[in-house]
């Protein structure tokens, strides 16, 4: 008996529903585009993206797209190739919600999920206009006794339960772990997330938890709703590791994107390969 | 006399602010922090000494092993030495903007984000303010949105904050007690009328003001055949234009 | 030129200090049986044991040797083999101080000193004597206006600074960083330490960090303040994955440490060998 | 008729308990839950179903890559179906003490401690009490000391909480509204009169109570064939014991 469930990518596009609050991995985490390419074909709406901490070409596209209502983020950008352009003319024009944050936030919310609690405490921020424009944050004076300063105010941030979430593995193993390395942000997400599926490059024949060096590796099988084998599944983006990125291609989105026209253009294309 | 270029000569800059460091680490898109850094760490190494430097988007240079947040716990945690951080604007009173200009309600032009600013401003004892622009565009009298305010009332929690500002022009020294920059050195090329012409913001000038310091040989020989190679392999657009390699 | 302190283990005693809160592994995580030893030796004073979450021997030694006059754990026990007799009589007797906790609370206020947070927030333990006793932990009113519930009431737990951190490790590398494995716990542990130091059975002569996959599996020497190579550091306790426990020696302490007598004449040898 | 000892019968009662759940995990020093949990996941696995078994203490059966926390961080995002907890004592309201026996301040007799119980209780939907040793000593009407409380206040988050009671004389079921135990099974060697003298609180009795099952072959040869050597991994001593393996 197969111990996970193997996917089709369309079976895995249909898990998200219109409105869901997805988990957006950052560029260095394994960013799953084939699955964006078919979600954006799909014409999901009102997408939440929650970034950790950051998207580059995927959450661009799918803004560009009109998949998108809103995007919680320390940063949107196509790093060396300058700013994202649907992002940026989407806050411009006020057809997308921003919240901005910074990284550690969204790395503690997600922790206070992981955690079942309500809220977490961080440091930082106080001061800043990130602070002021969240209303979800709360401030406190330091409650405790003996640890921290007295009249301290110390920043909440709310536990955020993710719908779901979707990333880009190199590898899983014959019973459903996944391989993910030092990029253990993907367990953060996965362990904050109601559904979690995974597109791979491939499928090993081996129980990667059958060694304790090789077992550190993994995100545990337990927490993955369904797994997709989809080769080449992070192009352009890198599947650190594995492939790097395909800059030449990166730079052609980010010329082409600067224009709404530019972008249909370019996806027209993009989408019927 | 050696043909040094801007850039040789920021790196070399920065190198000096960072020779008492234990950890230095480097954010995104930072490859004249980032060379900057290693060059201090092969430096220290010449002398027998430990330097632990981390690069952001390098595997090579990537001290941690628990995920992104890591970063951000070991500069909490005080682990952290220097940090390095930009902004679409600065102001005089050392804050940073990352996200946009005009109102945020109604921005006129957004921005990346504010990514981890508004933890690494507050914990890492040394954040050096980092822009090669240095116009009335990008150094001004206010931000128009505080990513990370360059001071903190006393009740909160902030062992960091801002130390130098370098641009490609200046290095300014920040003074906490007064909220203000002091211009230390400026570029070989630059008047002070100039700077204060394309400085948005007003600033002291130090009594002992200099030119920006010339690297010496071994310096610039280090920078050239070992740095530029080990930059290539994790900015290698810049390693190429600055260096050819 | 090395990249860390290779030490002796004297030199490793010497960093502890009357009075320090010192973290303490669990069985499972590495414990520094040979240190502990020449801890005894060295007839250390009034040292605070921070369990994470529990110690079996190693704790009831020090105990028993008059190191400890304070306990903060989850359990303190021989495991198969009953209780711990030393640590049993203590409490009994009035002699040392037990801060009584649970599992996860240890775990979190290790986490938020990894956070650099006076506190961090924690569900369940409300209603039980645990909660009572501990005149450090905080009950507040959920003050989160969206997650949780209102009127719920949240326990609160200070961060804990450790002085100094020294568990056992199987190996490290050439560079000074610690193989853990799966033995996160260990992460946490080093994460919240002023000062850490390992013993291991070897070297390697290999950078763990070449590879992306076994980076995964250390604990970065970033973390580290010195190394001592100390062969079969752990006995009697079992180094999860080199070697076994030793359960003829623990039955025999087991027997011995019923009394503070046969712990002594226990000790004796024990400390000569 | 084949021969059945007391722990098979207490290994088989357990797993009818659990055979509705996807992930079980099972605590230290726990043969006979763990026993129970390997039966139910070998016969699940006969009907084609996936059930999850993590065992503490077990390299094998330990589904976990993220510390010894990640047990806890997994059961409080409601990950974990049902898990064991014992006692020094148990009280008729559920409350359970593994921390020692007078009072706090002067304790007659100090056992290990809470471990995980103060947790695991309040966020894991099916807690099984399990004690084997059945006296007025474990079975208490009062505990000395509360490790986790068997119910709590309405405004407390608590989706998990005691299901069953069962020590190797019967198996009561934990009624939250009335916050009492009422008894479902009795061993076959047992009287009600007996567990009434032996029950150190007071408790229900069900109206169709009935007599510990018998496990059918089946499950004895399972039992017996696999999960023996299976617990012989990690619970060397006891499946010697029981089974001689």
């Amino acid at each position: 008996m197969k111990q996970f469930d193997e996917l089709s990518l369309l079976e895995i596009v249909d898990e998200v529903k219109d409105g869901d609050l997805i988990g957006i991995p950052a560029d260095y985490s394994g960013v799953p585009m084939e699955f964006t390419k078919e979600l954006i074909k799909k014409g999901v709406k009102d997408l939440k993206l929650y970034c950790l901490p950051l998207t580059t070409i995927q959450g661009d596209m799918l803004i560009g797209s009109g998949c998108v209502s809103e995007v919680e983020a320390a940063a949107v950008t196509l790093g060396e190739f300058g700013l994202a352009p649907r992002f940026s003319e989407a806050v411009e024009s006020g057809k997308i919600i921003i919240k901005d944050s910074t990284c550690p936030a969204l790395h503690a919310q997600l922790q206070a999920t992981e955690k079942s609690v309500p809220f977490m405490p961080l440091r930082g921020v106080i001061g800043s206009d990130i602070q002021k424009y969240r209303k979800d944050w709360q401030v406190i004076e330091n409650p405790m006794k003996f640890t921290g300063n007295k009249n301290e105010p110390i920043l909440l941030l709310p536990a955020v339960q993710l719908d779901i979430l979707i990333f880009h593995a190199p590898c899983v193993d014959k019973n459903g772990n996944i391989q993910i390395g030092r990029r253990r942000e993907l367990s953060t997400l996965a362990h904050a997330s109601k559904k979690v599926f995974v597109t791979t490059e491939r499928i090993l024949d081996i129980d990667l938890f059958d060694d304790e060096l090789s077992a550190a590796t993994c995100l545990p099988a337990l927490y993955i709703d369904g797994i997709s084998v989809v080769k080449n599944g992070a192009w352009p983006c890198a599947l650190p590791g594995v492939y790097c990125a395909d800059n030449d291609e990166i730079k052609k989105y980010s010329i082409a994107a600067k224009t709404q026209k530019g972008f249909e253009h370019y996806m027209k294309n993009y989408l019927s390969n | 006399m050696i043909e040094l270029k801007r850039e040789e000569l920021l790196i070399s800059e920065l190198a000096d602010l960072l020779v008492n460091d234990k950890h230095i680490a480097v954010g995104a898109a930072s490859p004249i922090p980032g060379a900057a850094a290693l060059l201090v760490k092969e430096e220290a190494k010449l002398q027998n000494n430990r330097l632990r430097v981390t690069i952001l988007h390098s595997n090579k240079y990537n001290n941690f092993t628990d995920g992104a947040r890591e970063l951000f716990d070991c500069a909490a945690q005080g682990r952290i030495d220097t940090f390095f951080l930009g902004g679409v604007q600065i102001d005089g009173e050392a804050n940073i903007n990352l996200v946009g200009t005009g109102s945020y309600a109604k921005i006129q032009k957004r921005f990346p984000g504010s990514f981890g600013s508004a933890l690494m401003y507050f914990v890492v004892p040394q954040i050096i303010l980092f822009r090669e622009e240095h116009s009335p565009r990008t150094l001004v009298d206010k931000v128009d949105f505080i990513s990370a305010p360059g001071f903190s009332d006393e009740n909160i929690y902030r062992p960091g904050g801002p130390k130098f500002l370098l641009t490609n022009r200046a290095l300014f020294k920040f003074n906490k007690q007064k909220k203000r920059f002091c211009l230390l050195k400026i570029h070989n090329n630059e008047s002070l009328e100039n700077i204060i012409k394309l400085t948005g913001f007003k600033f002291d000038v130090d009594d002992k003001i200099t030119n920006m310091s010339i690297p010496n040989k071994t310096r610039i020989d280090i920078l050239r055949n070992k740095i530029a190679y080990m930059v290539s392999e994790f900015y290698p657009e810049f390693a190429d234009k600055i260096w050819g390699v």
